[in-house]
């Protein structure tokens, strides 16, 4: 088998406050390999962009890596020196948000911002990184792309906003794109325009893409690979197909049922009761227990490992296989 | 049918003037948010309006409410003439209509208590006396399944689904007719918008209430609207009963709109077909059909003339020269039925997740 | 861009802090009472409010009794902390200036801000006032608040009372700024639409919406603005505008001691003294409300 | 970008006719009769009436105005009460030397309150970043006058190494160079402050904003996200307040004038103001807001040239 | 420190002038310029008393007073090289005189009737009524005699942005509020013989305006000015401590400081008050407190060393005697209050006082404040910018006030504030008695010596034992010099510190 472009073992991230420590991210395994999109998705607050930041060693002041590796084509990243950081974010691993309206510098062209990303890793002339921008805003297929160049962020919409990010991101041809929510502040017809797009790049380019998302169309539209979040912990892994058809974790279900959707009539959904409990007062036992129909003294008091049931198809329940405890 | 609307809109039009100058007095440009909207609001039934960002709902949504002064177009609440209602008249009429925002962050004064927030339409409207206030505050707090002593407590104490509850709570204080919800479950994560989607629903059974449901989620829509209006730059394209609207579009916005919507289901991957750019500035909108500019089987009569709503076979109205002829798109039929492991999941999770719920009601 | 981009900013004085519902009361004291120089600057200004509110009671002699025999003497020479050019104790006149200028600030800073505060919300609520007000303000604003006190002191005659009025206009615009900032983002908060949409009246949406979710800026801006409107004091002092005499005003008493700078220091260095501390508190304590009430600063 | 300079000038024009009019009714409220200024303290009754008639203070009040208006609109601000000196030429003698000053003290002032803002956001909440907002802090609560004394005994009594009385010659000789190192520090000591504070807000404000951690992302040094992307987009609230604060100089202008016998034209209107005459303290009173006007016009500017996104407006 | 220009004499003051035509201000600021810039037919000598030539080598004085016939000096030119004749002295004083320049000062002249030159040197000044003040009124700076043709030249602008005079130095430039640049005038010779020298010695003068106390004193002592006779009186026992400052005094200086009381007030209208008042108040300590010694407390009411004083005026005046200021006011009725303020027939004792803000005033009046608090009298301060003060002290709002003025005789400051034509203003008291105005007359009309004494001092004591005013201080004239400057010394008149300052002259 070949190394995987991103492995991620173990990895908890902490955030020291007045109110006790949070683990926003907690002992995640992952793994994302060439030309496979792995998506991660959870509800706010889970911990997904912890831990793409955790990747891009940007996790912000009160929070540090405090365990685990992260294996960059087989390179352990995670205490690397801030210099080394540098060469490696943005260069071999980019990173775009999900809101562009603000993540790019208003005060800024377009141009300049993609020049000065595309310089920081190499060494050539301000007119040949004009030219690679260029370049790289027609990869993204952005109309007139000569005008932009020049153009500032907020003469642009957001879809092409989204745009110049993805540039931005690509103009040094990174092994790994990770996509915080690159679509949820979009229109779903913009969304879809921006998803088409990385698909296609990723067919171009061969690229790994970690693509974040709590939206599970979005997920069915793109992953190779699916990851679902629960409080800082990965609670259930496996292919695309896997999560779709074979949801195994309470809490999948629980997203699925809760999802409205256009090709059946239900007349009620099914909800899961309750809310994300807050990070600095985490339940005993199963994290999801509290919310959980199926949850018994055991869930109450002892975490679930994330374990195989099939080739690929991980799930952290106790009641896994739920039919076996209907 | 001769029943009468409860809301009925005809042309209701309202221009954002853009001022420049010293003071403010000179108008260089007009924003065109609602351009010439007809719509009726029946009783117990819901009307949902989808459409991209900065299409005109939320404005649709103030100016049903009356929140702003429509530009042109008239308004009637049960027959009655409300376009220019006195401030008199206009109170009254509040207690029939009430709205529910999008944001329930925003939305709560921070200042009030929960208690407070939720009485206060009856304090402004002069509905009862304290106690008698107290207690309706008890009662609609338990309907939206929060305890009575949450009323103590400040907006910021709650998350985001809670909050809504109370927003909706506070729109039930006077038993309106008409509830406007402005994208109630937009902000909300998947599994809290559920329950927000479920309340909706059972209390409109319970009260026969009106929703005039703004979203810009079709699957959200689907699931609560009788009737749906697709709107694009500040005008309805296509308005119908919901299965003719979802199985049988005849507007090419509301095609592509369909299509664009991502389905949790891997198997269709890749078969969206994109609408290419974006929508126009609303400040000069194109002429003609203002889709002309996106859509995909746009002729020279789309660039020149403006097409009307008009009645199809299915039951709706669609503003577009070609409606009868456009290709048909009919997503239904290449959609795959949910996994049977699914179902029977999904089926497991019910059964078990309402004798969870009873569980707990035997309990308390 | 709307109306707030006038001739003098597109953004309103003070860095807007977003009203933002996560504001506790219980918390906000919490963060100042953890903040140990907000502690120490509490501490010194509930010390000093004190000091000022029974200077008669506490002062160790009559503030107005000169004694020129025993003129600018060095602290310790006589009383504790010498005495003045007129041979009154420091410590007494101290008590008392403070006393006065406490006051003078208090009357300008509610007279500036009150005023002020109704010319905000009145421009933010009616957009169609907002012009005309706004551009009254920056007449105000465009008018160098010590010309003003100037002019002040030259109708009523020099003394407390202009230089209350100076002041106050001159924290007018200011306030009116700092108040139609904050209450543009108040107003185009959801929960007022809902408040108008339950058909609210206009007063009671003011009253319950707009004022108390301002308040937070309103109170940070009140606590630089007071320490700002002691120093601006001290510079009409200056100039001779200050109080008259007998009154002790720490202003005053600084800028008429600096006459002996050279050879009886304490006379004009303490109550500089003074001045220096007492803004230092407020400053202190209105930068760490700030940091209390933003929830961008706080950890 | 044209446009929006000439419509903010446009938007000035009210405001100085404002200012124009509350400065001339201001000054008819004055109980100090002008001709008793102009005949001196020892004139007799039949001279202040004469003097009176000559000057036109028998007219009704919107004639007065409208004549002064008018002349205004000519260039001719009138002459002196007290020497008769064409006021034009006494604020054209003054102005020089307070927008030295001013220029002087903004000069080192603003970079350097820049600077302690930008170090004491990154960072925040260290010894450092307290030591900083210390001095600032303690920089704004000073009285003026009482700075410029001290420096007065240190550096030109005390040790003796710079002058203090007055301005040594223009700004490009080393006299006068010489001549305003102490006002201007103690000018420009004021504020510091303000800026490092402001400056340090609004640098944290961006410094959590997403392009920030876009510009992290892309692999930027940290020099360069601080420096571009930080404290660029920061300038403009920092160039609002002191654009505010130029009122507030002006009264630290008048100070420090007195204490350093600048002839500056803060110290003219004061004394224009203070003597009744009226025309000069007209003079002064439309220069000084017109100052500040022009400076929160070149702010207006400035933000036009900071953020893209208001020249577009 | 600071490297002076050489031949160059940097003098410092607190105030400026409003302008240097000589007839067109009253500021003593003006003078001490004037008196540099332009001559007058007469000077004083040091001692205040004796008139000494000038432009004029002689005069005489007919017997019935009436008329006065000045010889000049032939040698005199003017700045602009031209010789000036007796034409020109008339020309100065017509210009004083005529109605359209509204002067002032037009008053000190006395009635005249005529002034003409008999030849090119000579000139009568004829009266239309003796005038025994006239030759010292002339030796004033009001008096002085300028270039017709500047005149001319300037018009409005004279002595403003430019002068032409006979004085020692010629005007160079005017910075109001800054500073006066004057040149020596390379014609003059003509100098007073109260001078060792007739020509000045001094290359240029730059009179420098620094109001802050502090300011000047450092720069005295740091060497970036010469001289300066504005020095705060706080400073002067240090400065003279310092080897390399010269600090003269200048004993006969005459600039009194008073309260005046409008006399037709409430209160002040109470004889009995103003006694009262002038028993409470310890000038003397007022007067250390002000001027740190230097200043004489004034136990009179005009300042002893001035030509005709009285002498009986100091025995009338009241002393020291917080008791008997008591005791004054209960035998007048005045009752003392539950307050601490005295009251007689539901009027309170407390009345309002105007006056400049200056370094002095405050300190003196807070101290008299004080003093009439503790005798149950209460009174209002309020002070004034030097400019708006004119103003306010013209009106009738106030019931005291406080003032200093210079004066040469003392006939002169008699006829100046007490006379009934003089009121409102400078007679602010409203001091209307025709025995004052007769006296005063008859004194200004005297032709003897004798007569004029007589009634001078008959209404010296008359003011005295009403009371009208109370005297304080008599002011110092102190000059401090620095190293590079030698043969300074202090005259005063008029508050010029150094007259014409032709014996100075700088080391370097
Ligand atoms: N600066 C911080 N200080 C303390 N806790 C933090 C901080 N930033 C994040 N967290 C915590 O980390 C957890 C994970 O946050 P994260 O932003 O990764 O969520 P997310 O899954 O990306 O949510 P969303 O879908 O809303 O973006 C949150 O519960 C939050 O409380
Ligand atoms: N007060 C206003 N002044 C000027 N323009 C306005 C105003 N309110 C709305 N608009 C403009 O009117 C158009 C329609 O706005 P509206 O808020 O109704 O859109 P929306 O469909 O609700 O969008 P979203 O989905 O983003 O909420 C937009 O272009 C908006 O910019
Ligand atoms: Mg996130
Ligand atoms: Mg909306």
């Amino acid at each position: 088998m070949t190394v995987p472009v991103l492995e991620i073992a173990g990895l908890t991230t902490i955030f020291r406050t007045s109110m006790g420590d949070v683990r926003a991210v907690d002992g995640v395994d992952l793994a994302v390999e060439r030309g496979r999109t792995l998506c991660i998705v959870g509800e706010s607050g889970c911990g997904k962009s912890i831990l793409s930041l955790s990747v891009m060693g940007l996790v912000p002041t009160p929070g540090r890596i405090a365990q685990g590796e992260i294996f960059f084509e087989g390179r352990n990243i995670a205490g690397l020196s801030p210099a080394d950081m540098r060469t490696i974010r943005g260069n071999q691993i980019a990173m775009i948000f999900q809101e562009p309206m603000t993540s790019l510098n208003p005060v800024h062209t377009v141009g300049f911002q993609i020049v000065e990303a595309i310089r920081a890793h190499q060494r050539v002339s301000s007119k040949a990184a004009r030219a690679l921008a260029l370049e790289s805003l027609k990869k993204v297929r952005i109309p007139s792309p000569e005008r932009r160049l020049d153009e500032y962020p907020h003469q642009l919409s957001g879809g092409m906003r989204q745009r110049v990010m993805i540039a931005m991101a690509l103009s040094c041809e990174p092994t790994l794109l990770i996509a915080d929510e690159p679509t949820t502040a979009l229109d779903v017809t913009i969304q879809a325009q921006i998803l088409n797009l990385l698909r296609d790049l990723q067919a171009e380019t061969g690229m790994a893409i970690v693509l974040i998302t709590h939206d599970l169309g979005v997920v069915a539209e793109i992953a190779d690979d699916v990851a679902v979040m629960y409080a800082g912990k990965v609670v259930e892994r496996g292919s695309v197909g896997d999560i779709f058809d074979d949801p195994q974790h309470p809490y999948t279900l629980g997203l699925m049922g809760s999802m409205p959707r256009i090709d059946e009539e239900t007349d009620r959904l099914v909800a899961i009761d309750g809310m994300v409990p807050p990070p600095f007062r985490l339940p005993q036992g199963c994290r999801f227990n509290p919310r959980c129909p199926f949850a018994d003294d055991v869930c109450r008091s002892e975490q679930p490992q994330l374990t195989a049931l099939d080739e690929g198809h991980l799930v952290a329940c106790h009641k896994a296989p739920l039919e076996l405890y209907a | 049918m001769t029943m009468q609307p409860l809301l009925e809109a005809r042309g209701l039009q309202k221009l954002f003037p853009i001022t420049k100058g010293i003071f403010r007095r000179r108008v260089v440009a007009e924003v065109r948010a609602v351009d010439g909207v007809d719509f009726d609001i029946m009783p117990r039934e819901t009307l949902a309006v989808v459409g991209e960002s900065g299409c005109g709902k939320s404005t649709m949504a103030r100016l049903a409410m009356r929140l702003i002064e429509p530009s042109a177009g008239t308004l009637r609440f049960e027959g009655e003439d409300i376009t220019h209602a006195e401030k008199g008249d206009m109170r009254r009429l509040r207690r029939d209509m009430q709205i529910v925002f999008q944001d329930p962050y925003a939305s709560l004064n921070p200042r009030m208590t929960v208690a407070e927030i939720i009485a206060e339409p009856m304090v402004v409207h002069g509905v009862g006396d304290g106690p008698s206030q107290r207690e309706r505050v008890k009662e609609l707090l338990r309907r939206v399944d929060l305890a009575p002593y949450h009323g103590q407590r400040y907006p910021h104490e709650f998350s985001g689904g809670q909050r809504q509850r109370i927003g909706v709570a506070r729109a039930l204080a006077l038993s309106p007719k008409l509830i406007v919800c402005d994208e109630p479950v937009s902000a909300l994560d998947v599994s809290i918008q559920a329950q927000i989607v479920n309340l909706l629903q059972d209390l409109q059974q319970e009260m026969g209430l009106s929703y005039l449901f703004i979203s810009h989620g079709l699957a959200v829509v689907k699931h609560v609207a009788d009737r749906v209006a697709v709107m694009y730059l500040g005008q309805i394209v296509e308005i119908g009963p919901k299965a003719a609207i979802y199985g049988n579009p005849r507007h090419p916005y509301t095609q592509a709109l369909l299509a664009a919507a991502p389905q949790p289901d891997p198997s269709r991957r890749g078969q969206r077909h994109e609408l290419a750019g974006d929508v126009p500035s609303p400040m000069n909108p194109p002429p003609g059909c203002r889709f002309h500019t996106r859509c995909p089987f746009v002729q020279e009569r789309c660039r020149a003339e403006m097409p009307m709503l008009r009645e199809m076979a299915g039951g709706q109205q669609a503003a577009c020269h070609f409606a009868e002829t456009i290709p048909v798109y009919a997503p239904a039929l290449t959609m795959r039925a949910p996994s049977a492991k699914l179902k029977a999941r999904l089926a497991l999770y019910k059964e078990r997740h309402v004798a969870a719920k009873s569980d707990a009601a035997a309990t308390a | 861009m709307s109306d707030v981009t006038t001739t003098t900013g597109a953004v309103p004085a003070a860095a807007p802090i977003m009203v933002e519902d996560t504001f506790v009361r219980a918390s906000v004291w919490r963060v100042l009472t953890s903040d140990v120089g907000a502690v120490i600057a509490l501490v010194i200004v509930g010390l000093l409010v004190f000091a000022a509110a029974f200077a008669p009671w506490i002062a160790p002699s009559d503030p107005y009794s000169s004694d020129l025999v025993n003129m600018l003497k060095a602290p310790g020479e006589v009383g504790l902390l010498g005495t003045d050019a007129q041979g009154r104790d420091m410590i007494t006149r101290l008590l008392f200036g403070l006393r006065t200028t406490l006051l003078m600030s208090l009357a300008s800073v509610v007279l500036g801000c009150g005023i002020g505060a109704v010319v905000g919300f009145a421009a933010a609520y009616y957009p169609r006032l907002s012009g005309l007000l706004m551009r009254l303000m920056d007449v105000l604003l465009s008018f160098p608040a010590i010309l003003f006190g100037l002019a002040i002191a030259a109708i009523f005659g020099p003394g407390l009372i202009a230089v209350v009025i100076a002041l106050s206009v001159a924290t007018i615009p200011l306030m009116a700024r700092v108040v139609r900032g904050a209450a543009l983002v108040v107003m185009h908060q959801e929960y007022v639409e809902g408040a108008r949409s339950i058909g609210m009246s206009d007063r009671r949406l003011i009253l319950k919406y707009l004022l108390p979710n301002c308040l937070s800026q309103i109170f940070v801006f009140v606590s630089l603005r007071f320490g700002q409107v002691i120093l601006l004091g001290s510079a009409l002092s200056f100039i001779g505008l200050g109080a008259q005499p007998p009154t002790a005003e720490l202003g005053t008493m600084a800028s008429d001691g600096r006459a002996y700078l050279f050879f009886a220091p304490h006379v004009s260095a303490l109550p500089s003294l003074l001045i220096f501390i007492v803004v230092l508190a407020l400053n202190v304590l209105g930068d760490a409300l700030r940091d209390a009430l933003d929830p961008k600063l706080r950890k | 970008m044209l446009r929006h300079t000439i419509q903010r000038l446009l938007i000035a024009i009210p405001v100085l006719f404002g200012v124009l009019l509350v400065g001339f009714l201001l000054m008819q409220v004055v109980p100090t009769d002008p001709a008793i200024v102009r005949a001196g303290p020892t004139a007799t009754q039949d001279i202040v009436e004469q003097i009176r008639r000559q000057l036109g203070l028998d007219q009704p009040l919107w004639y007065q105005f409208g004549l002064y208006v008018w002349r205004l609109a000519q260039g001719d601000l009138g002459v002196s009460l007290i020497n008769n000196v064409p006021v034009t030429r006494e604020l054209a003698a003054t102005i020089g030397p307070t927008v030295e000053l001013m220029f002087a003290s903004l000069f080192w002032s603003i970079p350097l309150g820049i600077l302690l803002g930008t170090v004491g956001a990154y960072y925040r909440g260290t010894i450092l970043d307290r030591a900083i907002m210390a001095v600032s802090v303690a920089g704004v609560s000073i009285p003026v006058f009482f700075l410029g004394l001290v420096l007065i005994w240190l550096f030109g009594f005390h040790w003796q190494l710079l002058p203090f009385t007055g301005r040594g010659g223009p700004l490009w000789s080393w006299e006068g160079i010489r001549a305003i190192i102490l006002p201007a520090i103690t000018l420009g000591g004021v504020f510091v402050g303000p800026v490092a504070r402001m400056t340090r807000t609004s640098v944290l404000d961006v410094l959590g904003a997403d392009h920030v951690r876009t510009a992290r992302a892309k692999g930027l040094s940290e020099r360069v996200v601080v420096l571009r992307h930080a404290l660029r987009n920061a300038m403009v609230p920092v160039v609002t307040l002191i654009g505010l604060q130029i009122g507030f100089l002006l009264g630290g202008a008048v100070v420090t004038e007195t204490v350093f016998s600048w002839p500056g034209i803060g110290r003219l209107a004061v004394g224009a103001i203070l003597s009744s005459d009226m025309p000069m303290a007209q003079g002064t009173i439309i220069i000084l807001s017109l100052g500040f006007i022009l400076i929160n016009l070149t702010v207006d500017v400035l933000y036009a040239l900071l953020d893209p996104r208001v020249r577009s407006t | 420190a600071q490297q002076q220009q050489p031949g160059q004499l940097t003098v410092l003051r607190t105030i400026d002038a409003d302008n240097y035509d000589p007839i067109r201000s009253t500021a003593t600021a003006a003078a001490e310029i004037v008196y540099l810039l332009a001559d007058t037919l007469v000077s004083v000598d040091f001692d205040m008393q004796t008139v000494q030539p000038l432009l004029a080598e002689s005069w005489e004085v007919s017997d019935d007073g009436l008329t006065y016939t000045f010889k000049l000096r032939q040698d005199v030119k003017f700045c602009s090289g031209r010789a000036m004749t007796a034409e020109d002295v008339v020309f100065s004083f017509e210009r004083w005189l005529s109605p359209e320049s509204s002067s002032p000062t037009k008053f000190r002249a006395g009635n005249v009737a005529e002034i003409r030159a008999i030849n090119d040197h000579t000139v009568e000044y004829r009266l239309n009524e003796p005038y025994s003040d006239l030759l010292f009124q002339l030796a004033l700076s009001f008096a002085s005699v300028v270039d017709r043709e500047s005149v001319e030249e300037l018009g409005e602008n004279f002595g403003v942005q430019g002068f032409g005079g006979t004085g020692p130095y010629c005007w160079n430039s005017w910075t109001p509020r800054q500073e006066v640049v004057l040149d020596k005038n390379p014609h003059y010779t003509w100098g007073p013989p109260i001078y060792e020298n007739g020509t000045p010695q001094v290359e240029r003068m730059v009179w420098r305006v620094i109001p802050e106390a502090n300011t000047m004193m450092a720069a005295v002592q740091t060497g970036q000015a010469d001289m300066t006779y504005y020095m705060a009186p706080f400073a002067i026992e240090s400065l003279r401590a310092i080897p390399t400052l010269t600090v003269q005094q200048q004993d006969n200086y005459l600039y009194d400081n008073f309260v005046g009381f409008k006399t037709d007030k409430p209160v002040m209208n109470d004889p009995a008050m103003r006694r009262a008042i002038n028993q409470a108040v310890n000038r003397d300590a007022l007067a250390q407190a002000a001027f740190f010694g230097l200043g004489t407390a004034l136990h009179s009411l005009l300042n002893p060393k001035v030509i005709d004083y009285d002498p009986a005026t100091a025995e009338l005046t009241p002393a020291y005697d917080p008791d008997a200021a008591i005791a004054t006011l209960e035998e007048a009725g005045w009752e003392l209050g539950s307050d601490g303020v005295r009251v007689k027939d539901g009027q309170r004792a407390e009345f309002l006082l105007y006056g400049i803000r200056n370094t002095q005033n405050p300190v003196m009046m807070e101290g008299m404040q004080a003093d009439l608090r503790r005798i149950g009298v209460e009174m209002e301060i309020q002070l004034w910018d030097g400019t708006a003060a004119w103003g306010r002290l013209a009106t009738q709002e106030f019931d005291a006030f406080v003032l200093s003025y210079p004066y040469v005789t003392a006939t002169e400051a008699l006829s100046l504030y007490f006379r009934s034509t003089q009121m409102p203003t400078p007679n602010r008291m409203n001091w209307n008695n025709e025995e004052t105005d007769r006296l005063i007359d008859e004194a200004r009309q005297a032709t003897d010596d004798e007569t004029r004494k007589a009634a001078i001092g008959a209404a010296q004591r008359q003011l005295v034992e009403a009371d009208v005013w109370m005297p304080i201080v008599s002011q110092p004239m102190i000059l401090v010099s620095g190293q590079r400057v030698e043969g300074a010394r202090p005259h005063g008149i008029y508050g010029a510190g150094i007259y014409k300052g032709l014996d100075i002259s700088l080391t370097d």
